[in-house]
């Protein structure tokens, strides 16, 4: 079973082949099934490929497949090589039964667009990437999937082509990412260069050996590692696009910029933690990174009028819970969090675009409501996926994720008390911007009719996720409810366990736990106070002063695209367009001075063939003169 | 064995004039002529890469296939070929572009087709010729030869501003060339100095003994001229107008093989013979191309015109060929190589589908398209291939070659390395705002377009299919060119033979011819 | 024998200098032919018999032969000249140039001092050998040089005559 | 010996010539100076043929006579062309080469 290892990446890019070749010719129908089915296929042999995995669970921690040598030269050998392990398996896991359901999902979302064949390919195209990036056994593989993940982000975005500013987001998310990738490319320059590897094993084992703790070398290479993580992941400083990306249909929303993609940087870092490990101050900064994203991403979403763009703010701050929790070393809850926020954050995104779909895309909230009637199905799925994100206590999955990240902050020797105060914050915020796209789309009175449910295709993954939005948090409940520890000890064979700070115990997890959950229902009881009532308590708070000032800076994701607009778009077009060829001009004086000896020796030319014979008699008579002389 | 070499050739020479009469018999025979001798060159180009034992190692001067033939003895002067793993991938690749060129001007080159034809076969013949020559006259002969025919193909068939255009192609291309000659005929006579028998063979010249200044100004030479054809700044202003001003067919043939030439006379000539003052010189050198993929990435992001984007883009891509030719590691000659073939690949992709822009609309004004992904899906599509694979998209044949330069560069100049990697990002938004401004955005045009033919789109697809191989298998080519690559490499890190033991003077150069024999 | 040369020396002077001062050109191509004959006659005092005799035979026919031809054919723009060049005047001083030079002739062939024949018969033989030995690529050189000479006089006295048409 | 004699006669024939060359102004007189000149290097060759005794000096007679014969036979297809289109023989009328 394992050696259908390689099936799993592989088949979604024969979907591809077959959609990009061949997808115009064939019907919607073969179309869908192709599309669906070569991810559907990846994800049963991802199955099989678990069965065997988890059966061999104690002496075969990984499990490696070399499809050929990709470059072979004396000093480098690369391979297209597959490496799985734990974390990989849990990220295929999440890529193909997700990828799957958001799949089959567009099949009817999508049903009515011209575009078909083509989306399904792109979808294919990234599954395949996606995959590839997680099972890379190298560096140098791992940054294929990574471009190639970035481009059908590209692609996708940019789907309904004929609207140029969708061109614009896209070709923003493509730029800005590709301007971490190129930090990461030259962390892979820096690491080649001095380990001679680019096996992400060997690399850490060398790594470890060959750095001291702390020193320049692990930390300029951390450093560039988290600026491609960074912009993959849409943390600060290169967050700005991905809340542009949501230009992109809703399903390509939730699967790439919701639930794998944007999840990549976690994922990277996670990989590469024995390097992270290594530069401590780094770590830090991931802490520090992820708190700040996790802030700004939430306060913003609170003022958001596209339910989109809610959602997409809401993913960078959730992402920047999984980046708190790396940077305080807590690898798995990081991981933990990563899965659960798959699973609500893919419901709330197709949650989302069922109302759309069914409001004729519609996307401002503001013209949203009362919806709860007429779309009972999508009510309760976002709800539970809304909760999830919230993090209500003991039902939901985000709760247990949410309460790991936050205990693991509190008690980790690596954090500080501020951190977890934000963290509080910051769920605080969650519950109440949840909630707020609840009660705007859901309660109040209707705004925009709604013309009915969506059909089954859609209504299958929406359920399934809102199954898993609330059953996953079990695989790791916390010892002061009960403690069932599996995710934990499953992780634990990849990513090292985090130490708990000593003075640590029950009671204060307790306390934490309490305090957690306080916040998150403070933020929904706010909402609710907020939002529910017909004349809403939040007009007369926008229109005093400090409402005058924060809600445009929220709302422009605190002025990070303007300072960019400023700081690099305008110079940058100011550049190429007055970029005219310089050097050719350094050329045009040599021209003008031909031009000028022309002119002038041209006139020698007088065109009297006695002049010529006269000339030449003189020219003879001087070199005579010469050998005389 | 060794007339292959000849063949190699003289089969495109020879087929020129049969072209040129075969405009008398058909419309399409000039077309099926120059189509058939260059499909004849590539097959024999595979039969030779199927038999050469690409994996024996050797040195400079045992070549896979020799042949030499004594041509002005008196001068040290014979027709001297060698084919290695090097000018092996080289030639393949001009036979597999000059047919692609051929297909993308069937439709394009409606006048004077016979002689369109034999003016292409002339000049492949004689960048075929530029690979093969290892004796330094014989290489100058195909230098030169080539140009005249590709000077016609641009000032009669090319666009409206061929004139301007070919006069510069000309003008740069041969003082280059002027300052080649001159390197020789200095080397020729050091020669006969040193061992009273002037020669322009590559091996006799490769273990002259040189005084330092000398050598400076030889390699200074060397270096210029060559570069002049790569090109990279501050040689490169022909290029844009060159490229623009060309048929389709002719910009495939330029960008895809005589830039070529420059690259592979750096790597054949300049680097080998001055090992010590290259070693000095390659931060210079390097710093050259790091300028050269920034510069031509700004310059391109800057236009407006597709096919001078396409231009722009190409000496960006060329820099990345300087950096890695002077970096002299492992790596990143073997990704030099690969940027070679990958870029002919890739820009000859997007200059046909430009053509095929051109064909349609009359115009290469990007601002007067958008929206055409709606009516032609197939050249968008194509489109977008191509410029992932400009942009360096992993998987695809261009980023092997970029990253094995930037790998090999990274370990002797980081600095100038990591300001090439900037130029990954500079290529993202030029690749997408050309992908942008054509294919995606509004719908303008409401005539009905058609799309690609199945010819065309096949080519493409060939091209494309090249691409993801050698981007997920570059084996093939890696295998091919280690021996010359170890070689290289090599002689970079023995220091020219224990060179100042016998130093000519440069004073004595033009004096004495009292010792020959 | 140096007298001779002196007499030859001085008559082709003289006739040079008439033919480049001279107005009308069948005069001054008449000076020419004598100065010509002079000069081959100095070819044959230094020894070079052959040369002397081409001279004469090409040069002093041949080519200026083609002279008076090209003024003939020239000749509305030479009508004014040619009464003039009927005067009885005009003949005066070639005739008397070429007399001295058939004095010197008669003197040469009547005095028996020919220096040519004290130079052996195989001189020309070697001439012929160098010509066709080292000198091979040089007579091939003329060959192609006379070629375009050919088709260049045929070009464009063609292109006259049919323009003329 | 009479080479010296004849060396002086070839330069005296040969500045005859120049000054025919570059005084006329008639074409067809311009080119008969060129006659003289190219005799007078003819004179030149064979003087020094006979000083020496070598038969070099006649062969480029040979040549020069060659090219002589070559030269008119072009010069007066020229001379005719002018003749006709400019109706003039006017050496300094003729400046349509001028740069």
């Amino acid at each position: 079973m394992m050696n259908l290892l390689w099936l799993i990446p592989i088949l979604p890019l024969a979907g591809f082949l077959i959609l990009a070749l061949h997808g115009e010719h064939l019907s919607r129908r073969l179309v869908a099934w192709v599309g669906c089915g070569s991810v559907g296929m990846s994800a049963c042999i991802t199955a099989l490929v678990g069965v065997e995995f988890f059966h061999g669970l104690p002496d075969r921690a990984s499990y490696q497949q070399t499809m050929w040598n990709w470059i072979d030269t004396s000093e480098m050998t690369v391979g297209l090589s597959w490496h799985l392990d734990a974390l990989s398996f849990l990220m295929v896991a999440v890529i193909t039964g997700i990828g799957f359901l958001i799949h089959l999902y567009s099949t009817e979302y999508l049903s009515d667009d011209d575009g078909y064949a083509r989306f399904f390919a792109y979808m294919n195209l990234f599954v395949s990437a996606m995959l590839t990036l997680v099972l890379a056994d190298n560096l140098l593989l791992l940054y294929l999937g990574w471009e190639g993940v970035g481009l059908c982000s590209y692609l996708l975005i940019g789907f309904w082509y004929h609207k140029p500013e969708y061109g614009t987001a896209a070709q923003k998310a493509f730029i800005v990412t590709r301007i971490g990738d190129t930090a990461f490319a030259v962390g892979l320059f820096i690491i080649f260069t001095q380990l001679k590897t680019l096996s992400i094993q060997q690399v850490q084992t060398l790594a470890v050996e060959a750095w001291p703790v702390g020193s320049n070398i692990a930390m300029i290479v951390a450093v560039l590692l988290l600026i491609g993580a960074v912009g993959k992941s849409a943390q600060l400083p290169l967050q700005v696009w991905l809340p542009d990306a949501m230009a992109g249909p809703t399903p390509v929303s939730a699967l790439i910029h919701a639930a794998t993609m944007v999840t990549a940087g976690v994922y990277l870092i996670a990989r590469m933690h024995d390097l992270f490990a290594l530069a401590p101050l780094v770590q830090g900064i991931v802490a520090v990174v992820g708190l700040l994203t996790l802030l700004l991403a939430a306060s913003s979403a609170l003022v958001q009028h596209d339910i989109k763009r809610v959602l997409a703010y809401s993913t960078m701050s959730q992402i920047g819970y999984m980046f708190l929790a790396l940077g305080v070393g807590a690898w798995s809850a990081a991981l933990f969090h990563f899965l659960t926020h798959s699973c609500f954050k893919a419901l709330l995104f197709l949650a989302a675009g069922s109302v759309i779909h069914s409001l004729h895309h519609e996307q401002d909230i503001f013209r949203m409501g009362g919806l709860r009637r007429q779309l009972p199905w999508t009510f309760w799925t976002f709800l539970i996926g809304a909760a999830a994100m919230s993090g209500v206590p003991l039902i939901t999955a985000g709760f247990y994720s949410k309460d790991w990240i936050l205990w693991s902050v509190w008690s980790s020797p690596l954090s500080q008390q501020w951190m977890w105060v934000g963290a509080l914050l910051g769920a605080f915020l969650t519950g109440l911007y949840s909630f707020r796209l609840i009660f705007r789309v859901f309660f109040g009175e209707v705004r925009t009719a709604a013309h009915g449910e969506p059909g089954l295709a859609m209504r299958v993954p929406l359920v399934v996720l809102a199954g898993l939005s609330l059953s996953v948090g079990f695989l790791e409940i916390p010892h002061t409810l009960g403690g069932l520890s599996l995710f934990g000890p499953y992780l634990s064979q990849v990513l090292p366990t985090m130490e708990v700070r000593p003075g640590m115990d029950d009671s204060s997890e307790a306390f934490e736990q309490i305090a957690v959950t306080c916040s998150a229902l403070l933020g929904i009881g706010l909402a609710a106070f907020f939002f529910l009532p017909r004349v809403s308590v939040v007009d007369r708070l926008v229109g005093t002063a400090v409402g005058r000032f924060f809600v445009p800076f929220w709302q422009g994701g605190w002025g990070f695209d303007r300072l960019y607009e400023r700081a690099f778009i305008q110079p940058w077009f100011a550049l190429t367009r007055d970029a005219g060829e310089f050097l050719d001009r350094g050329y045009g004086v040599l021209v003008t001075g031909a031009e000028f000896c022309h002119v002038r020796l041209s006139r020698t030319q007088t065109g009297h063939i006695r002049w010529y014979a006269a000339t030449i008699a003189v020219g003879t008579l001087m070199l005579l003169g010469l050998f005389a002389l | 064995m060794p007339m292959t070499l000849w063949l190699l050739i003289l089969i495109p020479m020879l087929a020129a004039p049969l072209s040129w009469m075969g405009q008398q018999w058909s419309r399409h025979a000039a077309r099926w002529i120059a189509l058939g001798a260059l499909s004849l060159d590539f097959l024999l180009a595979l039969v030779l890469w199927s038999q050469g034992p690409p994996g024996s190692a050797s040195g400079h001067g045992s070549w896979l296939v020799e042949s030499q033939t004594s041509w002005i003895p008196r001068w040290g002067i014979s027709l001297h070929l060698g084919l290695d793993g090097l000018s092996l991938v080289l030639i393949l690749l001009t036979a597999f572009l000059g047919i692609i060129a051929i297909i993308a001007s069937w439709t394009d080159i409606q006048n004077r087709v016979g002689f369109f034809h034999c003016n292409v076969l002339l000049a492949l013949g004689g960048v075929i010729g530029v690979f093969l020559a290892i004796d330094l006259i014989l290489f100058f002969f195909f230098w030169e030869f080539m140009l005249v025919p590709i000077y016609l193909l641009i000032a009669v068939w090319g666009h409206a501003n061929r004139r301007y255009a070919s006069f510069k192609f000309f003008l740069f291309t041969q003082a280059g060339s002027l300052l080649l000659l001159v390197a020789m005929i200095t080397m020729a006579f050091l020669h006969q100095q040193a061992t009273g028998r002037p020669s322009f063979d590559y091996a006799d010249l490769m273990g002259l003994t040189l005084t330092r200044e000398m050598a400076w100004w030889l390699a200074l030479a060397f270096f210029i001229a060559f570069v002049v054809k790569l090109p990279a700044p501050p040689f490169h202003t022909w290029l844009p107008d060159t490229y623009t001003e060309a048929p389709t067919g002719v910009s495939i043939i330029l960008a895809g093989l005589l830039a070529k030439t420059g690259a592979y006379g750096l790597l054949r000539y300049t680097v080998p013979m001055f090992p010590e003052i290259m070693s000095e010189f390659a931060p210079f050198a390097m710093g050259l191309g790091a300028a050269g993929i920034l510069y031509g990435a700004v310059l391109a992001c800057s236009q407006t015109d597709l096919k001078r984007l396409i231009a722009y883009s190409s000496l960006s891509h060329m820099g990345f060929i300087l950096l890695g030719a002077f970096a002299m590691t492992e790596l990143a000659l073997q990704g030099v190589v690969m940027q070679l073939v990958a870029h002919g690949l890739s820009t000859g992709g997007l200059f046909l589908l430009a053509g095929a822009l051109y064909e349609r609309f009359q115009t290469r004004d990007m601002r007067q398209m958008g929206g055409l992904w709606k009516v032609i899906p197939r050249v968008a599509s194509m489109a977008l291939f191509f410029a992932c694979a400009s942009l360096g998209l992993p998987g695809l044949a261009n980023f092997i070659g970029e990253f094995l330069v930037l790998f090999g560069s990274y370990s002797v100049q980081p600095i100038i390395t990591i300001l090439a990697s900037i130029g990954m990002v500079m290529a993202a938004i030029y690749s997408l705002g050309m992908m942008q401004r054509t294919f995606f955005g509004q719908l303008r045009e409401t005539r009905s377009i058609p799309d690609l033919s199945n010819v065309a789109f096949g080519t493409l697809l060939l091209m494309a299919v090249l691409q993801v191989w050698l981007g997920l298998y570059p084996r093939p080519v890696l295998a091919t060119t280690k021996p010359v690559v170890d070689a290289l490499i090599q002689s970079a890190s023995l220091p020219a033979q224990a060179s100042h033991s016998v130093p000519v003077m440069p004073s004595t150069l033009f004096t004495s011819q009292a010792n020959t024999p | 024998m140096e007298t001779l040369f002196y007499i030859a020396a001085a008559v082709t002077l003289l006739a040079t200098l008439r033919v480049i001062t001279h107005v009308h050109a069948v005069h001054a191509l008449l000076y020419l032919v004598v100065a010509l004959i002079a000069l081959s006659l100095i070819f044959y005092l230094l020894g070079a018999e052959f040369a002397a005799a081409l001279e004469i035979i090409i040069y002093g026919g041949a080519i200026m032969v083609l002279f008076i031809f090209v003024v003939m054919l020239l000749g509305p723009l030479a009508v004014e000249q040619e009464r003039t060049w009927l005067t009885p005047g005009a003949w005066v001083g070639p005739s008397i140039l070429a007399l001295v030079l058939l004095g010197e002739v008669g003197y040469l062939i009547v005095a028996g001092d020919l220096p040519a024949i004290s130079i052996q018969e195989p001189r020309q033989k070697a001439v012929s050998i160098a010509l066709f030995g080292p000198y091979i690529i040089g007579v091939e050189l003329a060959s192609m040089l006379l070629l375009p000479g050919l088709i260049g006089a045929y070009h464009l006295g063609r292109r006259l005559s049919s323009e003329a048409r | 010996m009479l080479s010296t004699p004849a060396l002086l006669l070839a330069t005296m024939l040969f500045g005859l010539g120049l000054i025919g060359l570059l005084s006329r102004r008639n074409i067809l007189y311009m080119l008969l100076s060129l006659e003289i000149m190219l005799n007078a290097a003819a004179l030149a060759f064979i003087a020094g043929g006979a000083r020496w005794g070598q038969v070099d000096g006649e062969i480029m007679f040979l040549f020069i006579l060659t090219l002589a014969a070559a030269e008119v036979s072009v010069a007066l297809g020229i001379v005719l062309q002018l003749s006709y289109r400019f109706r003039t023989l006017d050496a300094d009328a003729f400046s349509e080469m001028r740069g």
